[in-house]
């Protein structure tokens, strides 16, 4: 065994994450890989949540269907992973009597009942009973005690001596109760890799955050709506330390028209929000559009229409962001499916719109921001702040037609000049006009010469796999690592994917992979194929509905979903 | 500073898009004297403003401005005063533009109380749309919209003194435009003021409010004199709610209060502008190291 | 009616997504029995709602109900009222969602008097998007957004009843949950007023909110005695003004204002709900002869 | 000559409209075919509008660059029309010394001073100069002196007997003058027709208006916005008389969710509003997407991006339109190419959103809504107001699970049951839910089983011109007449157009036609070809960029640039 999947489930507010962060960091630090994925009800106590951590000995960073350990910490816990087809008959069952014992009397071999309670109150309290479970599970690894007593000291510190010393305690009866599963039902034999040691243990949102603050971030006003309300709290958090003006606005369009004010005045704004809040944003957008305005839009994609389903995930807003608004303009779309790409994406979103002066998404989702997993320390040698900032002079003119079709853009109060920027068709000042051979320039300016300038910096999407593939797997955004573990597992199987990071525009470069393929076929976590549409639409390029993978019930795809439909392809 | 400083009309090839007579005409003439006697320099002053007839006074001054969205002037002048404090960010639109779709970000900058200076054009209509009723319009005014066999406009007028002065707003002062002189005082008075300050400014619309006049505005309208305290807000309040004849001056002014950009840590050791700052890139570093 | 005549939550399959202790189960609670006494009917009753943790009211109740967007339950409110005035409606929400991203429409809406009550949830804080400041939260309270090391809140508390009174809302009044029989009573009142009714009510976030607890609300609240009299505006508004402790009750209630319904000339000879009325095609023949 | 164009020039306020809409009704009264169209800067007094005003035995319903006779108005006026290379030395240009003595000069031919106000001030005022001017007009024509006596009566009758008789006086002055000019300049040898006198005289936002109270309409709530506000001026103005809920919301946020209130409550509700206020409506679409409340919006384009070019004209909407708003629900667009269009179409929207529970789009232009021509009256025997609305029963469930994906549209106080509605994903009852199993099943319902029957019910395009064309040019929208016109010219050319009236979603059927053609051509007054994309998109028909005719300067298209593109085409 190279990898074991744990799950955790219970009510809101029963402590899942303490737990699970425990676990997750102790094991990083000890040197395994481990990956934590969520999903949760909308709501703040009770229900039913459920969190996954694999922990392995190569990069498993997606979520899968099998559970190798369950630990149910409610009634309602076991229904819900078989409800979902999560728990078979070999998944070890480990829990308090009264949620397990029925389980315990059909399956003996896949269930083991530990009294997290009585152990932890015997240590000092009903509430140690998390510490235990993780004791329990964390024995079936090699952990060092003091790798364990570093995390509990830091964690428990402030609280006092007594809590750390009761902790460490409860984590010891815990172990002690794992060495007893790890005889009985489940050896573990995972090499450890020091490694990973000095790797972060971070978020979808983190990166997205740290990326912001990267890209030069100094301004960030926004709505809360989950699940993109994490970077907002993170920035918000940091806002002193790398002085960011934060305003929690009225709505989505203040927020949004904030964000344009300030980069007219000189900042590097950005706004996070998810379909809902953005679709209130569209105006604003198009107003980045005419102004020639930058902005940069984190939106953390939840299943719609309107509401839908609040807490879960779906890639269903990819339309909606390129096509959105009144008008034609530009704009880029910028989907990471690693953390590595949340970082260093969102970083060069803040370049992109400075250079050239449009809207630049970076499109994420519910199952992205709410996962976290190792990864190594980003490299900050390459980064770079670019800035297209200019100083006036007098004659200073905002939309001066040039051939690239950027005009250098200047700022008020940074020079001598006057910066008029307007929502209207304008000339070269910025002042409104109705000469319509002027309108015609610019709209040859603002969508034909930068739209042309914007296809040719495309980021090309990421080949995984051999080059000479007979099968090519489309893939953007979160589906990175689910797709690229099966293709792993199935070597010499003639598949590729590439993972396209940018999702608008596209370059013709691209129609290079797809020709060479005997078969292209495409996997999105929405209903209609949306990608599908623009590949279409951009390269003219058509995957049949039938090479289509679609998922739309509000759950990412678990692995085994991606090895079912990809064994129908393939040499 | 010369008010000439601020013309813009002299360098440009388009005309003023306003009515003969309108008076938005004095209200831009007002305004060049009041910022040229204010000492402003052209490239200091920031405008924002909406759209309508109101929101194209930017267009026609010297000045930096971001003539934004209808309703959106507010959001872009709260975050430009943020980027950099050293600017005079002024919002000035009509008064559908920023007592209508607007109303939002009406009701919550002034919670915020950014050192800006608004100045809504209140002509109690809507100009540029060819003339619908707008939010300030008089019961039974009559438009194509708000026709007469239906009674005319049925809702109640929003009263904007009322309302800045219920939300916190630091400043609250109304102008007719047919009175320059003091008009100018109020808004030398709005823009000097340390914090939100609105200038609700009676401007009559010669072509689609032939109610609202520029005699009718001199008959209904009086100065709050020396026995009103601007300091008392419950004071305040009561004249806002006067109808009989509407009051003109300073309602309420309280300059004492912390502005939104005080009160941004961002500001707090460092006085630049956001565009003069650099990321720090040692500071990200430890920020990576505190996730291992 | 009794209040089980209103309880849906014995044949659902779901059960109530609050937290134990929240204010909003003994909303709840009354909010049944206050429809009971009225004697209304499940099935004349609509209420809209927003989204947040209050805006969920309308799911663990039997009645008929659309719950719409975030910030939008009182356009629907208004529209569902004008298209069928026989309807009792009723929207709900919290205070984010009511004061927040629905501001707008909560200004226009009182200055239209649609015949219409609005329960708001005053917990102070964004409930549902997990402990944010909302725009009623106290200044310096401290939140994941609004941090302690930047002083926590720092914009002025949004004040629902000075607002109402300042935009001609006719029924201005404010209910603390602790208290339930009052809360009642007040709900009754809010319903059964002829006009747009505001009710403000206090309701402690047990998760979120560690501030603004049933005990600082018992603490700092009173009730507005005989000698308050609810047809005055100013002394109305001199109530919304104060913080020591906060007023509770009838703020401000002017029940003779005509409502948005019945200033409609649509139902001025026909009293039916829209959905019974048919196109006269007679006169949209006229219409198009005279065209010719 | 079997036409004329006449193009009137000047400043806002200065009368145009009155004129025009002198000539224009006498001109239909007296069997004439009239079209006028105008173009005009956003602004209230000043500046320079133009409007033409065609004259014809043959109906001529397009914008043409050529004008016959031009009367300007103000000293902008000429250089206004020679910008945009309408003026030619073949113009005949009449007007007062002071504007047109110049040109007398250089081209005495085609130049006829008439002293408009001095004739007018000897007639009782200046006011009159206008009268004259459409006097003088007139007289090329065969108008029977009392069909003008009628239109003044009518016209000025409430003003007193004197006016009345004053503007007859001014007419007749006028007509001398004309008859100089008929026989010096201009002999005009046009039939008129008697079946038009008995045809109406109205604009594409009469049509739209009148369609929606044919549908039945009741309940308008909206915010005014150029150029769509005439349909909530013509409602307003019609509500009594048609019990009409008339609401000038304080946004469009507000307006949209009032729309949605009151169809859930039983009425038939529209919105009127352009590009900058729909992109305020996204967020509002995606919730009638959701809860399958039906909802009508007519939506005017003009050019953006933002503010654009508030009075001008564009189709840039259309992308706008189809792929706003989060998550995948299905939506109908229609989009009228003549004034009949806009009646049915309008009034089919209201029957189709009730019938699917879909978000319905009337689709216009500032062109179509701006411009007005004689057309027959409607024919009302075949309208319907199809109704959908059930009485719910005790156990009523909003969102009850059927074969056709329809569920059953109950209203509130119709009935024993209860009608909830949920912007969150919902079960039948239409309570919240987080079955993710449940969210599948609707989601099928919603999507896929809707999407299948709105494609079954798919207005076809009406193809105009022989059966057996080698060349097709596929158009939308305000582009009918301009290309009908042309291709009525060119017969045997080979070429036909197929005009799209719904052009989301579209059915398969229309690849029959399109394949069947050499060649396939596309016209859109876009600057990206927006249809194109959705072609392509939905039937995977490629257009190539050299075979399309964009426009995005903000003007129609006009007769000449159709006739010059499609001279490549064809035999
Ligand atoms: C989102 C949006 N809705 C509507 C409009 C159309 N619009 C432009 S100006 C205006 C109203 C103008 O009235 P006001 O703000 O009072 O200014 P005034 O012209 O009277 O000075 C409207 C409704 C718009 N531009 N954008
Ligand atoms: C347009 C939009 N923006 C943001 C959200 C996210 N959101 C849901 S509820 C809520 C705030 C809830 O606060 P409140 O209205 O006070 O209700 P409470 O939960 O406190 O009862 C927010 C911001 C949303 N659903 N829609
Ligand atoms: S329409 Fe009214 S407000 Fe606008 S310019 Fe003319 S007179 Fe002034
Ligand atoms: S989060 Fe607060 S308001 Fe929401 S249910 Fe819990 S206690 Fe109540
Ligand atoms: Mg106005
Ligand atoms: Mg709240």
């Amino acid at each position: 065994m190279d990898e074991v999947s744990i799950v955790l489930a219970g009510a809101a507010g029963q402590g899942i994450e303490t737990v699970a962060d425990f676990m997750a960091t102790v094991l990083k630090n000890a040197g395994y890989h481990v990956f934590a994925t969520r999903e949760f009800m909308s709501r703040i106590r009770g229900g039913t949540n459920s969190l996954q951590l694999r922990v392995s000995t190569e990069t498993r960073a997606a979520y899968r269907r099998r559970t190798d350990i369950m630990i149910p910490l409610s009634e309602t816990a076991i229904p819900h992973l078989e409800k979902h087809s999560r728990l078979s008959d070999d998944t070890l069952v480990i829990g308090e009597d009264e949620l397990v014992g029925a389980r315990a009397k059909k399956n003996p071999e896949r269930t083991a009942v530990i009294r997290f309670t009585e152990i932890a109150k015997e240590v000092g309290g009903k509430i140690y009973s998390n510490t235990v479970a993780a004791g329990a599970i964390l024995a079936l690894f090699d952990v060092e005690d003091e790798t364990v007593s570093e995390y509990l000291t830091g964690r428990f510190g402030s609280k006092g001596e007594k809590v750390v010393e009761q902790n460490k305690e409860a984590y010891h009866r815990g172990v002690e109760e794992g060495k007893r599963i790890r005889s009985d039902f489940f050896a573990l034999d995972m090499k450890p890799d020091s490694k990973i040691t000095g790797e972060m243990l971070i978020s979808g949102t983190d990166s997205v955050a740290m990326g912001a603050i990267a890209g030069g971030c100094n301004f960030i006003a926004s709505y809360p709506m989950s699940p993109s309300t994490g970077v907002l709290v993170f920035l918000s958090q940091q806002a002193t330390e790398f002085g960011i003006v934060v305003d929690q606005a009225e709505d989505e369009i203040s927020a949004m028209n904030k964000g344009l004010g300030a980069w007219y005045a000189g900042a590097r704004a950005m706004v996070t929000t998810s379909g809902g809040g953005f679709a209130l944003m569209s105006e604003g957008l198009s107003l980045a559009g005419i102004t020639e305005t930058p902005m940069v839009i984190h939106l953390a994609q939840r299943p719609g229409p309107a509401t839908g389903l609040p807490t879960r995930t779906e890639q269903g807003d990819l339309l909606h962001v390129i096509r959105t608004a009144h008008g034609d303009f530009p704009r880029i779309v910028l989907t990471p499916g690693t953390l590595e790409d949340g970082f260093l994406l969102t970083q060069k979103a803040f370049n992109l719109a400075d250079k050239y002066q449009v809207p630049v998404f970076v499109l994420t989702d519910q199952y992205f921001v709410d996962s976290s997993s190792n990864t190594p320390v980003f490299d900050l040698g390459g980064i770079e702040v670019e800035r297209y900032i200019v100083r006036t002079e007098t004659e200073y003119q905002r939309y001066r037609l040039t051939d690239s079709g950027i005009s250098p853009r200047g700022i008020p109060g940074h020079g001598e000049g006057l910066v008029c920027v307007d929502s209207d068709e304008h000339d070269e000042d910025g002042h409104i006009t109705e000469d319509l051979h002027v309108r015609v320039d610019m709209v040859q300016k603002r969508v034909m010469k930068k739209m042309r300038a914007i296809r040719e910096d495309f980021i090309m999407p990421e080949l995984v796999g051999p080059e000479d593939y007979s099968t090519l797997v489309v893939t953007w955004g979160s589906n990175y690592h689910v797709v690229r573990e099966v293709l792993e597992k199935i070597d010499d199987s003639g598949i590729s994917m590439l993972h396209f990071k940018q999702t608008y525009p596209l370059s013709e470069a691209v129609l290079e992979y797809l020709e060479r393929a005997d078969c292209v076929v495409s996997i999105e976590n929405n209903a209609t194929g949306q990608f599908t549409k623009i590949l279409q639409d951009e390269l003219g390029f058509t995957i049949s509905s039938d090479d289509m993978l679609l998922k739309y019930n509000g759950l990412p795809f678990a692995v085994e979903e991606i090895e079912e439909f990809l064994s129908n392809y393939g040499r | 500073m010369k008010p000439e400083d601020f013309e813009i009309m002299d360098d440009v090839d388009y005309d003023i898009a306003w009515c003969p007579g309108c008076g938005n005409f004095r209200i831009r003439k007002v305004l060049m004297q009041a910022l040229a006697e204010l000492d402003l320099k052209p490239q200091e002053v920031v405008m924002t403003s909406g759209i309508g007839q109101a929101a194209k006074m930017p267009q026609y001054l010297r000045v930096n401005f971001f003539n934004g969205l209808h309703g959106r002037s507010l959001p872009l002048a709260l975050a430009i005063k943020a980027a950099n404090p050293e600017l005079t960010v002024i919002a000035e639109s009509g008064d559908g533009c920023m007592y209508g779709e607007g109303g939002n970000h009406f009701v919550h900058t002034m919670l915020r109380n950014p050192n800006i200076t608004v100045f809504a054009h209140n002509n109690m209509v809507y100009g540029l749309t060819k003339g619908q009723a707008s939010p300030t319009s008089r019961e039974d005014f009559e438009t194509p919209v708000q026709t007469a066999d239906r009674g005319g406009v049925t809702n109640t007028p929003f009263n904007p003194m009322a309302l800045a002065i219920s939300m916190g707003a630091t400043f609250v002062a109304r102008a007719f435009i047919g009175d320059e002189d003091k008009s100018k005082d109020l808004m030398k008075k709005a823009i000097s003021h340390r914090g939100f300050a609105l200038l609700d400014i009676f401007q009559p619309c010669v072509t689609y409010n032939k109610l609202n006049t520029f005699g009718w505005f001199k008959k209904n309208t009086y100065y709050l004199d020396e026995s009103h305290d601007p300091s008392d807000k419950i004071a305040a309040f009561g004249k806002s709610l006067e109808t009989e004849k509407l009051p003109l001056g300073v309602f309420y002014s309280d300059p004492g209060q912390p502005t939104f950009e005080e009160e941004s840590t961002v500001y707090r050791d460092d006085k630049r502008p956001l565009f003069q700052r650099d990321v720090d890139f040692d500071r990200l570093g430890n920020l990576l190291q505190s996730k291992i």
